[in-house]
């Protein structure tokens, strides 16, 4: 489904990534997990083309995508949620969504102009909205809403493009303990479904329960990947990750 | 001999031009506002100069009133016009900053009168001989003070910790407040000291020219942004070089490429090609 | 009570004030004059006055509103080429008369018989300028400044047409923009080129700081000007500089005609400034739109069109007659700063040399 | 009646100028400060065309077509640059314009172009074809605005680099904005050109593109009657206000900025608010 | 040390929150929490003099501070690391941590910055990268560590551990004793109320702007029916 090969990362001096290899297979729910500045954002960055990679290539469903431009790979079949979350603050909830789900319509622009319809792709929106249990502020301008609905937004957005992958990063963040386990169930539900995702969390707890393959980065490298309760119980992983004094799963 | 006039004639234009787009720099740098209306206040300088000139017959004394009183008046301005809409999109203020200027320009008309008014007794007219190059001592003079004022202003934000305030307020004023900035007073000051800059240079031009027109500042209102954008925006060490490399290439320009384009496209035709190359300018200040 | 009006377009605000000003001052004085003395066909001369921002897109329905809401007679236009232009179009088509009275863009006439000017194209002060630099100075290497518009291009065209039959060899030719006011790089390489005559073109504004760093610079080359010169304003800007600098002009201030004369005193006492020539422009082209009609005996436009064509007037810029496309025929005044005033150099009257364009 | 219709032909084409602008700083949020240019290359286009003796007809398209063309060249410098650098950039394109044009005879040069030929529609059928045509462009507008194109410029406006991360493929968007932008001004600079008759290089220059821009904002970026209104309104203001004719300019001046600082959305949003007032007055009594 | 009386606040018309009252011992840790738009940052805001006060007022070291300006605030000793973190994102790492200790005078910062860095090594490493090509993990160390930098006696911290790995948390949860220990009051607002019950002496849960608890945390652990309500608790 989607493969790394051999991906590094320069920053200048810093080296975010070396020499990262990855694959996760059609239907797998994989969790990365890593110290912060590991280099989890730079690696989704590197798929997505945001970050040019200095070396190394990314493959979904065996295309490479190396020299396409970033709409260009979303398109291949990628859902993103950012980190930082970015909602179109010019237009309602709702709307953000419906734009994606218009994708069909937006993909070649001497089209779109002909085209004026939006009942389809607001039916589909307020679906996804409801999924994600913000459908009651469809109407709003997302200036001022708290943090949580817009992480929910974000995941919205990307599930809109119905991609092969959804790349998550960090959508527990911000989200109370119930909101965040209601998230993680219903990502837990779409895999179910068939939804390939790759889910970068700190949320450790929610990651092992719903995680099918845990990998984790440390430093630019990736020093772990399997089982999650196997890779867990890894000693360098639980340094890197957890610090000394724990010694049990949380 | 004619390779070195015109390098010595950049130098002086791009002092000129320096002084000017200094004071837009800091404007720009802290409010990301591109304030058409700081060639107002450079006319504005070159009249009050001018008058107190006439009026008193000491130039040193003149040119720093009108450096006070314009830095003042600038202050005025950004508390009437600029603080209320900071918070909206970038072209409202732009805007009303050319909307602004037009109104100054039609003010110094009305009161001034259309006609470019002169000195009654032109100071520092005197010509030297500077190795086989003849200079006024007022082209001299505004070199000196040029090279003056930006090196203080250099200092005193390095020194004063006024500079990483200054930065601290561009990127997220509410934050610098919470760290002890007095936002209100950083702005004023920027204000205050690029507008007496604009002054400076204004009375400067007026007294190289010896004359001071209405609009005179149009010139300089959109070259002036030309050259803080191609020395990055908001980048003070930037802007300076990008005055002298406009001033210089407009020098050579004027007689090289005077057949093909006019002076002003010089600058332009520099700027566009520098920015297909590096599209945040020379130095990027942000 | 029922008045001749005249339509007046003039830059009142914005970038081409000042000439705009002094031009409308002239064209009052003139109404001024002529009501003092009794006003034409028995009524008082009237100026309707609009301000076109010398903006062809607003000379054009000012000229529309003028013809048609205010009904004036005569139009004059007080205002740049471009204005001027675009309105002589509309006079035209609408047959009311139409006089330029300072722009000098050589199409404004060719829109047709309703449009004179009573100033001289470009091209024939350019002539008498190459006149004076060869035939009267005895000059040979000239180097020409040239402000870069229609005025100034038109200038200089007409110095290159005749430069060679007066001998002068163009050395160079600089063009600067109406804008500048820096002209170091032209002053270096002017001092380089070693000329013995400088043709400038330009207005005070720019010729006051041009003569004075051509000064500066150590050039002691004769400075030729013309009629953008021709105002105080140019000698207190470049101050000493401006001594023994030659114009070619339409105004001549030592002039022994009283029309002349009485313009210069009134205008100083009326406006207390200075007069300069795009004020006599003004003055002279209301003068001929007044004395066509008295002479018309009617406001008929039509009737008026055919008086100014045969005008034979004493202005304040000499004595005015138009040729078949309306251009005026006259003598080109040559001016030169003396003790910080203009004063008479010299009259060049030459009729083939200055005979205006036919077509 | 004469008097009217050249209003009227004005603030039609004033409107064109205005929509047209619109269609690239309103909907799709890219800066300009260059649109003298572009409806400068129309009215120069078809200056020269109609001068040889081609028929009007032929060179209106003409015009709009090689605005639209050196517009798309513009756009892609929006590609490399953004924001103010692209503000800064357009209007370097239109002082190089001018550079450029004032330097060449073919064009006129200094001189401009007179003596323009009529298309012979006869004034009032010259001015019901603008005003036609404005309308139309109004119309056009408002269907692009509600299109999924205008969707997608929405989203380039708002926020160009998570545009690209939904999948719009923001560059050939902003270039179509630029084209279509660029090819109504070309109209709008043809249609002056027949009107006024005559053309030079300072009718086109930074302060028109300023003016258009103006416009734009004062009727509230990317609201199609608000532009359309504010464009009638300033393009005769200088006629309107003949009456206090030494201070046009500085209630001109003053008026860009009071309306920037107490309505920073324009006329749109003066509307809006008095709207939203009245409606509520309406519900307050109903209630 | 910091008290609210029947303080409401909010933005232009909206009003968030209504009539809070909280007091705050000296060298205590004060948490807030509730669901997400309950009005936790708006409180906090308030109380940096971000968000508008309508009504009520703030005490500091008994001093009314309801009206003073911001950026008095941090001269008596208030230091915020804000949602959002709010980094000056285009100055690097070491300037922000200078802006941190603008208000004092200029000897200090070294000595302050060499106690962050040994709180964050990470920050030492990265000292001259931009704030905004930071990770999100190591921009929350800069921002707490930029308030730190002011010597603050009551610290604010909102949502603490958003974006930290455990091991990190761990390690803000230690400095925060830590500075406990020293004699700073801190008042925090946490998502993550296990650790929040934890950790700090007394906890507030608000809802919908309206305070329906409050208390010391060892009241709150044993209370299963709050846990439950406040666990149970939906949005909106
Ligand atoms: N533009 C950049 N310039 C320099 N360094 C960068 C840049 N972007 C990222 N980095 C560095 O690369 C490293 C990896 O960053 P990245 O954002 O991928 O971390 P992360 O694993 O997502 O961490 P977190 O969990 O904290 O979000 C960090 O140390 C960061 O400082
Ligand atoms: N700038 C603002 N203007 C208007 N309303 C705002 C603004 N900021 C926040 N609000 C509103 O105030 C309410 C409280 O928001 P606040 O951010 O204080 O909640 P919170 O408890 O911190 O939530 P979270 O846990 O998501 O951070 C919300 O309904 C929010 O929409
Ligand atoms: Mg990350
Ligand atoms: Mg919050």
């Amino acid at each position: 489904m989607l493969r790394v090969d051999n991906i590094t990362v320069l920053f200048g001096g810093v080296t975010a990534l070396k020499d990262i290899s990855l694959h996760t297979d059609s239907g797998d729910f994989m969790g990365l997990i890593g110290p912060n500045g590991a280099g989890k954002t730079t690696l989704m960055r590197a798929i997505t083309g945001t970050v040019k990679p200095a070396e190394g290539s990314v493959y979904l469903q065996e295309k490479c995508l190396d020299h396409l431009a970033c709409h260009d790979r979303i398109r291949s079949g990628i859902g993103l949620s950012q980190q930082i979350v970015h909602p179109f603050t010019s237009m309602t909830v709702l709307e953000n969504v419906v734009l994606v789900a218009g994708y069909e319509r937006t993909k070649n622009p001497m089209r779109s102009i002909f085209s004026r319809t939006r009942k389809e792709e607001e039916e589909k929106a307020f679906e996804l909205l409801k999924l994600l249990n913000i459908d009651k502020i469809a109407g709003e301008k997302p200036t001022n809403l708290p943090l949580g609905y817009l992480k929910r937004l974000e995941v919205a957005r990307a599930l809109a493009l119905d991609p092969a992958i959804l790349l998550l990063d960090e959508p527990l963040a911000g989200l109370n303990q119930t909101e965040a386990r209601q998230l993680a169930d219903q990502l837990a539900e779409l895999n179910r479904l068939g939804q390939t995702i790759l889910l970068i969390e700190h949320n450790l707890g929610e990651v092992i329960r719903i995680c099918k393959t845990l990998a984790v980065i440390d430093n630019g490298t990736l020093i772990s990947i399997g089982q999650p309760e196997s890779v867990m119980n890894e000693p360098k992983v639980r340094k890197a990750y957890l610090g000394e004094e724990h010694h049990a799963l949380p | 001999m004619l390779f070195l006039d015109l390098l010595i004639q950049g130098l002086i234009q791009g002092g000129i031009y320096a002084l000017i787009a200094i004071g837009l720099t800091l404007v720009y740098g802290l409010l990301r506002i591109l304030h058409v209306a700081h060639a107002g206040l450079y006319t504005l300088g070159g009249y009050l100069t001018l008058y107190l000139t006439n009026f008193t017959g000491n130039f040193p004394l003149s040119i720093s009133i009108s450096m006070i009183g314009v830095g003042l008046i600038g202050m005025v301005i950004y508390r009437l016009i600029y603080q209320p809409i900071l918070e909206k999109p970038p072209f409202v203020a732009l805007i009303a900053s050319i909307g602004l200027f037009i109104a100054m320009e039609e003010i110094y008309r009305i009161i001034f009168g259309p006609y470019g008014l002169t000195f009654v007794k032109a100071p520092l007219q005197n010509t030297l001989n500077i190795g086989g190059t003849y200079l006024r001592q007022c082209e001299i003079v505004a070199i000196l003070l040029a090279a003056f004022l930006i090196s203080a202003l250099t200092l005193f934000t390095r020194y004063s910790r006024i500079g990483i305030a200054w930065r601290a307020t561009v990127t997220d004023p509410g934050m610098a407040q919470s760290f002890g900035v007095d936002v209100k007073k950083v702005r004023y000051l920027n204000f205050f000291i690029g507008s007496a800059m604009a002054a400076g240079a204004g009375s400067m031009v007026a007294l190289i020219n010896n004359l001071v027109e209405p609009t005179m500042g149009s010139v300089p209102s959109y070259k002036a942004l030309a050259i803080i954008v191609l020395g990055g925006l908001g980048n003070v060490r930037g802007t300076l070089i990008a005055a002298l490399v406009i001033g210089i290439a407009e020098s050579f320009g004027t007689i090289y490429l005077g057949n093909i384009l006019d002076r002003d496209s010089i600058a332009f035709a520099l700027l566009i090609l520098v920015l297909m190359v590096k599209p945040t300018g020379l130095f990027a200040g942000r | 009570a029922e008045t001749v009006k005249i339509g007046i377009n003039v830059p009142l605000t914005g970038f081409a004030a000042s000439d705009g000003k002094s031009a409308l001052n002239g064209a009052k004085l003139a109404v001024e004059q002529i009501n003092s003395s009794g006003g034409i066909l028995g009524k008082k001369l009237e100026l309707v006055v609009y301000d076109d921002q010398a903006s062809p897109k607003q000379s054009v329905p000012i000229a529309t509103k003028l013809i048609e809401k205010d009904k004036v007679t005569v139009g004059v236009s007080c205002s740049y080429s471009g204005a001027t232009r675009a309105a002589a179009g509309i006079y035209q088509s609408a047959g009311v008369p139409y006089i330029a009275a300072y722009a000098i863009h050589p199409d404004i006439t060719r829109a047709g018989d309703f449009v004179f000017r009573t100033s001289f194209v470009g091209e024939v002060q350019g002539r008498a300028g190459a006149k004076l630099a060869g035939d009267i100075l005895k000059k040979k290497r000239a180097v020409l400044i040239t402000l870069n518009n229609d005025f100034g291009k038109s200038l200089v065209a007409g110095f290159r047409e005749k430069a060679e039959n007066y001998g002068i060899t163009i050395v160079n030719e600089y063009p600067y923009s109406i804008k500048d006011r820096q002209f170091g790089p032209i002053v270096a390489r002017v001092k380089a080129d070693k000329p013995d005559v400088i043709y400038a073109t330009g207005y005070y504004f720019t010729a006051g700081p041009l003569v004075t760093q051509l000064r500066t610079a150590g050039i002691k080359a004769t400075i030729i000007g013309q009629e953008g010169f021709d105002t105080q304003t140019f000698i207190k800007i470049a101050g000493a500089a401006s001594e023994g600098v030659i114009i070619t002009t339409s105004l001549d201030r030592d002039s022994s005609s009283k029309e002349t004369s009485d313009f210069i005193r009134e205008y100083e006492k009326m406006f207390n400034h200075k007069t300069d020539m795009v004020a006599a422009s003004g003055h002279t082209a209301v003068k001929v739109a007044a004395a066509a009609i008295q002479h018309a005996g009617n406001t008929d436009r039509k009737n008026v069109r055919d008086s100014i064509a045969g005008t034979k007037l004493v202005a304040s810029t000499g004595t005015i007659s138009f040729n078949n496309l309306g251009e005026v025929i006259k003598n080109v005044q040559v001016q030169i700063v003396k003790d910080g005033q203009f004063r008479h150099f010299a009259v060049i009257s030459d009729k083939k040399l200055l005979a205006p364009p036919t077509r | 009646m004469e008097y009217e219709i050249s209003l009227l032909t004005i603030m039609g084409i004033a409107i064109i100028g205005a929509l047209s602008l619109n269609l690239i700083v309103g909907f799709c949020g890219q800066i300009s400060l260059g649109h003298g240019a572009f409806i400068g290359t129309g009215a120069y286009t078809s200056a020269l065309l109609t001068g040889a003796g081609i028929s009007f007809w032929i060179a209106l398209p003409a015009g709009m077509f090689l605005a639209g063309i050196l517009g798309i060249i513009v756009g892609f410098a929006s590609l490399r640059v953004r924001d103010d650098f692209l503000a800064i950039t357009t209007m370097g394109v239109v002082f190089l314009f001018l550079g450029i044009v004032r330097k060449q005879d073919f064009l006129g040069g200094e001189m401009g172009i007179a003596m323009i030929p009529d298309p012979g529609l006869g004034k009032l059928g010259y001015m019901i074809f603008v005003l036609s045509l404005a309308l139309a462009l109004a119309l056009f507008s408002l269907y692009l605005k509600r299109s999924w194109m205008g969707f997608a410029f929405d989203a380039i406006a708002d926020d160009e680099d998570t545009a690209g991360l939904v999948g719009i493929n923001s560059a050939r968007y902003k270039l179509i904005a630029f084209g279509l932008g660029t090819c109504f001004a070309g109209l709008s600079g043809v249609l002056y050109a027949h009107n006024v008759r005559f053309i030079d290089p300072e009718s086109f220059g930074f302060v028109e593109s300023i003016t258009v821009l103006s416009m734009v904002v004062i009727g509230g970026t990317g609201s199609v009657w608000g532009v359309t209104v504010a464009a009638a309104i300033l393009s005769i203001f200088p006629m309107w206000f003949q009456f206090i004719d030494d201070y046009k300019l500085l209630v001109y001046g003053g008026l860009l900025c009071t309306i920037m600082l107490f309505s920073p959305d324009g006329l749109s949003g003066i509307a809006g608010r008095i709207f939203s007032k009245a409606g509520r007055r309406k519900t307050d009594a109903s209630g | 040390m910091l008290s609210l009386e029947n303080m409401s606040c909010g933005y232009g018309n909206l009003t968030v929150i209504d009539k809070l009252s909280f007091h705050i011992a000296k060298g205590s840790i004060f948490a807030l929490i509730g669901p997400n738009g309950a009005g936790k940052s708006s409180t906090i805001m308030a109380i940096a003099g971000h968000v508008r006060i309508k009504a009520g007022s703030v005490f500091f070291k008994d001093q009314d501070i309801t009206h003073i300006s911001i950026q008095q605030r941090v001269r008596i000793g208030i230091a915020l690391a804000p949602e959002g973190r709010r980094l000056f994102s285009d100055m690097t790492v070491n300037d922000n941590l200078a802006m941190g200790s603008f208000s004092l005078p200029r000897k200090r910062f070294h000595s302050n910055r060499e106690k962050v860095f040994k709180l964050f090594p990470r920050l030492k490493e990265r000292k001259e990268q931009r704030a905004a090509s930071l990770s999100g993990g190591e921009q929350q160390m800069l921002a707490i560590g930029r308030a730190l930098m002011a010597e603050p006696e009551l610290l604010i911290i909102d949502e603490l551990s958003l974006g930290l790995m455990p091991k990190i948390i761990d390690l803000c949860y230690g400095a925060i004793s830590f500075l406990k220990d020293q004699g700073v009051t801190i008042l925090l607002v946490e998502q993550n109320t296990s650790k929040a019950l934890e950790i700090a002496d007394h906890i507030c849960v608000l809802e919908s702007g309206r305070n329906v608890w409050q208390g010391s945390a060892a009241n709150a652990r044993k209370d299963p029916a709050l846990i439950s309500a406040y666990l149970g608790l939906t949005e909106g």
